[in-house]
């Protein structure tokens, strides 16, 4: 079931998501997406997957990461957005980086998730 | 040995649905001492209650197995059958299969077989379980009520009215509490003061009512109908008799620069001050942090200026001790603390506010006298945004899971008011859902949208950013248009999320009252009992319990007040007789269970003991049944067993131990 | 006569062991006990008692009677079984040995009792001279020769060998079983040893302690006697004299609520306990000082008076070394002859 | 998992205090909570009133982990009868550790009467450490199996 | 030795007290027994060396029942229950008549033999030397060799609680008193478990340890009432000498002194102070370091608390 792998790589239960749209308000890349933040949170919910794994929005979310920090219901929608991403990379068999090209691309200061998602994004 | 009846409660489906109840009942006859079993529907029905009856006349039981809900549910209905059909009401014992059973197990297979061995277990306990009769204790009529907000007062006033003593402690300098800082008061817009201020006065008035204002309860000791309390007046710096209320010496005083707790820090106090205007007392009091005099030694204007010489920088805390029959808390609530929201900007601008500080904004005796105005440069706004469940229903550590339950209301008060009084202010109002279960308050909601066009947008607002203009912008998203929302604000109305007063957490401990994750008090039963703490004679009045509205608040206020009337209005009560007892022969009076008992209830005596034909005076403790609560912690302490628990006896757990075990 | 290379005495265990139990003096955590024979065990043939002695074979500490398991209302009961196999105890001393016919005093005349009856009918005793006798011996005060032990097999132990000689009809055949390890030998080696233990014998402080005073039809005179107080004020009332004594045989009989069933059971019991003989009514001997009596006066008043002037004590010295307060039944029988006069 | 372990049923014994945990207890149950029905609770007045021997029984006679639940320590409707719970729990628990008892066998938890999410998710993680643990055999009386 | 002598006969004959508990010769050079005399007679078997370990303060219960004072000698760590008892109100400070007596260690019997040393027919004393006469020869040991196990983590020779005292003392302290707690907790669950099954097996339920021990003074032990159902006098299964020795090491906790009589009397060399003493570690590194029978007044730390404690997880897990 795809939805549960999604639930499962993600962390996110979408069932605790209470429909309040913070997320969506406080995305920067609003206007690029077709599937907005809190929308995904219900493509999850209803199993449309194959609507998101076609979407825009998972190239334009910029890993801010501030829908994850604001969301009163730690539903954590961007962590969502990262692992369809996630999923249409490994689909294609797109090759990840190295371990030894991480190594060399690494900023201390930068925070882990960001790095990691940004990396799957610009490998294509 | 014990001639047994087990009854099985169906409890309409709610039992019998996951436990096969007949079932229950066959393996409840095989059990030793079990000579009756059946199953009926409701139990706890008249007609359920007069089938226990009958079986204890037909097959002269003498103990009785109520397979049914919690104990805490129904104990007591069946303990007064068995008593109705001539039984010791302490020969009943219950085997909880409804919440620790049906409830909670789907297969019904499973729930049966567990059933099976809760109604063991139960059995075991019956078979050696013995009559007890309850002692008696007096009730002091006099009711202590922590807290002096509108729950508080209202509370005492009904129990005053009653004819008992009440005294009321109030931590501040005055009574009135959160609502004397409100404005007006939804849903008929009544000015807060107006309905507040009177309650005030006759309680300050009433013969009964005795007020501890800038008092904190200290100490408790005792139990329901006999606690002991210290209270703590602190040091006012005033003498209160001599003390006219004149007010100049707050006029005089050269500290003027405080923040005004009672404007939320919006304005200004002096260091001698009276919060607001209609305190009660009309007595001030020095803030010694801020005062000159008690900082450096010199000042002393007050002192001079004050005709009745009524300063007294010598005055000292003191403890007063009363006793006490009933004890009501009212502590009431304030604003959850916004520093991890950096998103709204409330800690970057002036013009981002709570609703509690809007409401002293738009109060006539505010820091702006009332006039709606921008607090960082007093521009009159065109823009107003309001937030709602702000860190409500917010499961992250920034806030709280429960939804604080006044915001939806207030906000469209708030709305409305300026909507009325400028129609020039543009309103808009970002809600997740608007909830407005109450009456007349669906209709007061729909009159702010439909009547004054508040612009409702269903939808959160991601950031409030401060923009060089010095406006605000507002970025939310308006969900049904599946769009975000930019607004250049004038100003920012944060709906914060509600907790209980912060001290509360100390009292409950003082009270062994029980509290809840989120430091509401617990009540006794959550539907049945609501104004009732768990701890005997300890009762719940307005937020401390659960968050709610002046209605509801004075609704409960004064259904804890009869609650602590009915208990003041009786001259006795029945003492639990669950209470330790010493087995003389094997006591060592060795003092180790009096060392550990937490009502001082363990004496020792020198005692003539005969032990199977030898005869030698012995130390033995002997167990003072009217002070001792039954915790049992004598009982773990003392290692030859002679200390027992009726009720509870070491006995009668093992033997459930056993029976659950086999 | 036989005799085996002490190195060869694994090979005789196991093939002792493949037929039938084999139960023999076993060391575990310093303490040496009789318990059940593998090739796991340390077997130490060189400790002079045991500590517990081996009347356990017989008469164990706790066993088993019946069982009443209950199925709804109605009980079932079950009765244990009776030893039905063959076992081989090696390496009893002779004062154990003796200890065990003076069991057979008691549950073996009527009526017998069944549970220990099978198990001496099915055991086979192989006991063995003591090498080293000690201070705390006085087997010879009861007329036991530890150089020429009794019981269905004999033993001897030099520096190299074990000697094994077949007594009984069922020492014979025992001895048939494993007489592939055995080689012949004469009488005189084992001479040697015998002598060489008599000697010390003689040496022992205790070899010739006195019973006068004490035996058959002895209570009236003893029993008032203030003496018995002075060694209750120092007795702790432990059980360890009793649960170590060869030839203790009060037990008690309880029952184990299983949760299903109940299980009764007899156990060793002690007459130092406050609660020994415990009836509805109470206890019949309030004191210590009554209790410390019983002991005493059984072993050497009561019962040689019921058995023909046999003692109930073996002078196997087990409790002149393990009292926890130095008390043990030589000084009982010292102390009355050396104070006896002041009983009035 | 072995066919064994799927066969084990655990027996678990819960004491819970008269005015927490029992309490606590009884929310889950209005909750609709489920916890295993492994778990059987026994009402005490208070957590001070569980002996160790009643712990120590309930292994003997089969139980394969015993769980302790009573208020918070502050908040004991007898004032202060779990802290002495606290105290006499460490030292048994420790005890039963020492001699070679698996420490997840007992646990001793605070559950409020308002907690019923936790005492729904503490039984659940305690069945579940007891599942892991497999039948008691290191203080059980064998004659308690049959 | 003939002081102590010398002062009992004087106490005895102007009345001061009417008994004394000491220890009375035994037949062999190992065996004194406790003994309560009653006259200036008696008092020439009196005797105090090597082998006085008995710890006399548990006899003073039945001592303070008897009219008049009962002079006890007390060995420095014998004070310490002697304290114990009376916090607990069991004996009467007001029939003692205490004589701290001197130690420089106690001698363990069992050493000796482990030392391989069979047939004993004299043992002398000397400052750090033990000579042994035996049927199979003569042997010398080194005092430190056959020291109680408890001389080793001797608490002090101080006396707590006495009217004089007589005689010197010798340090014997020589060993840390929680190594052997701490090589146990290092072991594995699995090791933990075989160690004390084998050791406990050999359990005879023969209740010299409780009856030692002066903190097991109950009239009536639990194991011994129906109170718990749990009087059983016999271990027939493995799981009871469990029970009995784990609720009588949680009786005894916070209340033991660590006289260590239990270990010196077991018949069958059980290490049972095992059991107290990781009941003292674990009191004096949770609740703060505790010695029972320091004093008579100090409550115990089981009936006590503080609203910081460990919690039971933290407790056991704490490694």
């Amino acid at each position: 079931m795809i939805q549960d792998d999604i639930k499962k790589i993600s962390g996110v239960n979408p069932y605790k998501c209470m429909k309040c749209g913070k997320c969506s308000a406080s995305c920067p890349s609003f206007n690029e997406m077709d599937i907005k933040p809190h929308q995904f949170v219900s493509y999850v919910l209803n199993d449309d997957i194959d609507a998101l794994l076609k979407s825009e929005s998972i190239k334009q979310c910029l890993s801010c990461f501030a829908c994850v920090e604001r969301c009163p219901r730690d539903v954590k929608p961007g962590n969502l957005i990262d692992t369809v991403r996630q999923m249409v990379v490994r689909k294609r068999g797109a090759e990840l980086l190295s371990p030894e090209e991480v190594t060399q691309l690494l900023d201390p200061e930068l925070p882990q998730q960001l790095l990691v998602s940004a990396f799957r994004r610009y490998r294509r | 040995m014990q001639r047994i009846g087990v009854f099985v409660c169906h409890c309409g489906s709610n039992i019998a649905a996951t436990v096969d109840v007949e079932r229950v009942a066959q393996y409840a006859l095989l059990e030793p001492g079990v000579v009756h079993a059946e199953d009926y529907q409701y139990m706890c029905s008249e007609a359920g209650q007069m089938k226990i009856i009958e079986a204890v006349k037909e097959k002269n039981l003498t103990g009785i197995v109520v397979c049914s809900c919690s104990p805490r549910m129904h104990e007591t209905t069946f303990r007064n059958a068995a008593k109705r059909a001539g039984i010791n009401p302490y020969m009943v014992e219950i085997a909880n299969i409804r919440e620790h059973c049906s409830w909670i197990h789907k297969d019904k297979e499973e729930g049966t077989e567990k059933a099976v061995i809760l109604a063991r277990a139960a059995i075991a306990k019956v078979n050696l379980n013995t009559p007890l009769v309850p002692g008696e204790s007096r009730v002091t009529k006099r009711a202590l009520i922590i807290g002096g907000g509108i729950a508080g007062i209202q509370t005492a006033l009904d129990i005053a009215d009653a004819g008992y003593e009440v005294d009321i402690v109030e931590k501040t300098p005055s009574i009135g509490g959160r609502m004397s800082q409100l404005d007006k008061t939804f849903p008929t817009l009544d000015c807060s003061a107006c309905i507040l201020t009177p309650k005030m006065v006759d309680a300050a008035a009433h013969e009964k009512i005795n007020i501890y204002t800038y008092s904190e309860v200290d100490k408790v000791s005792g139990f329901v109908g006999d606690f002991t309390v210290d209270i703590r007046k602190k040091a006012r710096s005033i003498d209160m008799d001599k003390c006219t209320g004149c007010g100049v010496c707050s006029e005089k005083c050269p500290m003027k620069k405080i923040p005004s707790e009672f404007n939320r820090g919006l304005g200004n106090r002096s260091a001698i001050y009276t919060p607001f205007a209609q305190a009660i007392p009309n007595v001030p009091v020095i803030d010694r942090e801020n005062c000159i005099k008690f900082k450096t030694g010199k000042c002393g204007l007050c002192s001079t200026v004050c005709q009745a010489g009524a300063i007294d920088y010598e005055q000292e805390d003191e403890i007063i001790s009363e006793k006490y029959g009933a004890i009501v808390v009212a502590t009431g609530f304030d604003t959850i603390k916004l520093d991890d929201f950096d998103e709204y900007a409330y800690n970057q601008s002036k013009d981002v506010i709570t609703s509690l500080e809007l409401e002293r904004v738009m109060n006539a005796a505010g820091p702006t006298k009332g006039h709606l105005e921008r607090l960082s440069d007093g521009k009159h706004p065109e823009e107003i945004v309001f937030i709602q469940c702000v860190g409500s229903r917010d499961v992250t550590c920034r806030g709280k899971e429960y939804c604080s339950k006044v915001c939806c209301m207030y906000t469209a008060k708030h709305a409305m008011l300026i909507r009325d009084k400028y129609p020039d202010v543009n309103v808009t109002v970002f809600y997740i859902d608007v909830r407005t279960p109450g009456k007349n308050f669906d209709e007061f909601y729909r009159r702010a949208v439909e009547e004054y066009n508040v612009n409702y947008v269903k939808g959160q607002v991601g950031k409030v950013a401060p923009m060089e203009n010095g406006k605000l912008l507002v970025q939310g998203v308006d969900l049904l248009d599946n769009r975000q929302i930019l607004k250049e604000a004038d100003m920012v109305v944060l709906a914060t999320a509600i907790e209980p007063e912060a001290g509360v957490r100390k009292i409950a401990t003082m009270l062994t009252a029980s509290i809840d994750t989120n430091d509401f008090l617990t009540e006794a039963h959550p539907k049945l009992r609501p104004v009732e703490s768990p701890t005997a004679g300890v009762f719940l009045s307005g937020v401390c319990q659960g968050p709610k509205d002046i209605p509801e608040t004075v609704a409960q206020a004064g259904a804890a007040a009869v609650k602590a009337i009915g208990l003041l209005a009786k001259d006795k009560l029945l003492t639990n007789p669950c209470t330790a007892q010493a087995d003389e022969l094997l006591c060592n009076g060795c003092s180790t269970c009096a060392n550990v008992c937490p009502y001082g209830a363990i004496a020792y005596e020198e005692k003539e003991i005969n032990d199977h034909g030898i005869r030698e005076t012995r130390r033995v403790a002997a167990v003072n049944t009217a002070l001792c609560q039954g915790c049992g912690a004598c009982t773990v302490t003392c290692p030859s067993g002679a200390m027992d628990l009726q009720g509870f006896s070491n006995r009668q757990i093992l033997a459930e131990v056993d029976a659950i075990c086999r | 006569m036989y005799k085996i290379a002490k190195e060869k005495l694994p090979a005789l265990f196991q093939l002792l062991a493949n037929e039938q139990e084999l139960i023999l003096p076993i060391k575990n955590s310093g303490q040496v006990n009789f318990g059940l024979w593998d090739e796991e065990v340390e077997v130490d043939l060189t400790a002079l008692n045991s500590v517990k002695s081996p009347k356990d074979a017989f008469f164990p500490q706790g066993e088993s009677l019946y069982t009443c398991k209950k199925d709804g209302k109605k009980i079932e009961i079950q009765q244990e079984e009776l030893r039905d196999k063959d076992f081989v105890i090696f390496g009893m001393r002779p004062c154990d040995y003796r200890g065990v016919e003076v069991l057979d005093k008691v549950f073996l005349v009527d009526p017998v009792d069944s549970y220990y009856q099978a198990r001496r009918e099915h055991g086979i005793i192989v006991t063995m001279a003591c090498s080293e006798p000690e201070e705390t011996c006085f087997c010879k005060v009861f007329d036991i020769d530890c150089a020429d032990p009794k019981g269905d097999v004999a033993a001897w132990l030099d520096k190299d060998f074990l000697y094994w000689k077949p007594v009984t009809d069922k020492g014979k055949a025992i001895t048939e079983k494993v007489s592939s390890l055995f080689a012949e030998s004469d009488d005189k080696a084992v001479e040697t040893i015998q002598e060489d233990i008599r000697s010390i014998v003689e040496k022992l402080p205790y070899s010739n302690l006195s019973l006068e005073g004490w035996g058959a039809g002895k209570t009236d005179e003893k029993f008032d006697s203030p003496i018995w107080e002075s060694f209750a004020n120092s007795c702790l009332a432990c059980g360890t004299c009793t649960f170590i004594c060869p030839t203790c045989q009060c037990y008690d009989i309880k029952d184990y609520n299983t949760g299903n069933s109940v299980e009764r059971y007899r156990c060793w019991d002690s007459c130092m306990y406050s609660d020994f003989t415990m009836m509805a009514h109470g206890n019949n001997r309030t004191t210590q000082m009554q209790r410390f009596r019983q002991r005493f006066m059984h072993k050497l008043v009561y019962f040689p008076t019921n058995n023909d002037g046999m003692y109930s004590c073996v002078g196997c010295g087990r409790c002149v070394s393990k009292c926890p307060s130095s008390l043990n039944i030589v000084k009982v029988i010292k102390r009355f002859q050396e104070e006896g006069g002041k009983a009035n | 998992m072995s066919i064994e372990n799927k066969e084990f049923k655990p027996k678990i014994v819960a004491f819970c205090c008269n005015w927490c945990s029992y309490a606590g207890a009884d929310l889950a149950g209005s909750s609709r909570l489920a916890y295993p029905a492994d778990v059987k609770i026994i009402r005490v007045p208070c957590s001070c009133r569980v002996n160790p021997m009643f712990i120590l029984r309930a292994f003997e006679k089969g139980a394969d982990g015993v769980i302790l639940c009573g208020c918070h320590p502050g908040d004991c409707h007898y004032s202060t009868g779990n802290y002495y719970t606290r105290r006499r729990m460490s030292l048994l628990f420790s005890m039963l550790d020492y001699i070679g008892v698996e420490n997840g066998r007992t646990r001793v938890e605070w559950v409020s009467a308002a907690e019923g999410v936790k005492f729904s998710t503490t039984m659940n993680d305690f069945a579940k450490t007891i599942h892991s643990l497999g039948e008691n055999v290191r203080l059980g009386d064998i004659r308690c199996k049959n | 030795m003939q002081e102590l002598i010398t002062r009992g006969k004087e106490l005895l004959a102007d009345g001061s007290v009417v008994g004394i508990l000491g220890w009375k010769e035994g037949d062999f050079s190992y065996n004194p027994e406790p003994a309560f005399f009653q006259n200036e007679e008696e008092l020439d078997k009196f005797i105090y060396d090597g082998f006085c370990g008995a710890n006399l303060s548990k006899f003073m219960i039945e001592a303070s029942k008897k009219e008049g004072k009962t002079l006890v000698f007390l060995k420095p760590c014998d004070t310490y229950s002697f304290n114990q008892l009376l916090k607990e109100h069991r004996i009467d400070r007001e029939k003692a008549y205490i004589i701290g007596v001197g130690c420089s260690g106690k001698l363990s019997l069992d050493k000796i033999k482990e030392a391989g040393v069979k047939g004993i027919q004299k043992i002398t004393e000397e400052e750090d030397k033990i000579h042994v006469e035996t049927l199979y020869g003569d042997k010398t040991l080194n005092r430190s060799d056959v020291l109680l196990d408890r001389c080793h983590v001797c608490k002090g020779k101080e006396h707590r609680i006495f009217d004089e005292i007589i005689g010197e003392s010798k340090e014997t302290n020589d060993k840390d008193k929680f190594s052997e707690v701490e090589a146990i907790e290092k072991m594995s669950s699995e090791e933990k478990f075989l160690f004390f099954q084998k050791e406990l097996s050999k359990c005879i339920r023969c209740n010299a340890c409780r009856n030692v021990c002066p903190a097991c003074s109950c009239r009536k032990c639990v194991f011994d009432s129906n109170k718990f159902d749990s009087a059983q006098k016999v271990n027939t299964n493995s799981f009871e000498e469990k029970m009995f020795h784990i609720i009588r090491a949680f009786h005894v906790a916070g209340r033991c002194t660590d006289c260590g009589e239990c270990s010196r009397v077991c018949p069958e060399g059980i290490p049972l102070h095992l059991f107290n003493r990781k009941f003292i570690k674990d009191i004096d590194e949770l609740y703060g370091e505790f010695r029972a029978g320091e004093d008579a007044e100090t409550v115990g730390p089981l009936t006590e608390f503080t609203f910081d404690d460990a919690e039971p997880q933290e407790a056991v897990e704490r490694g």
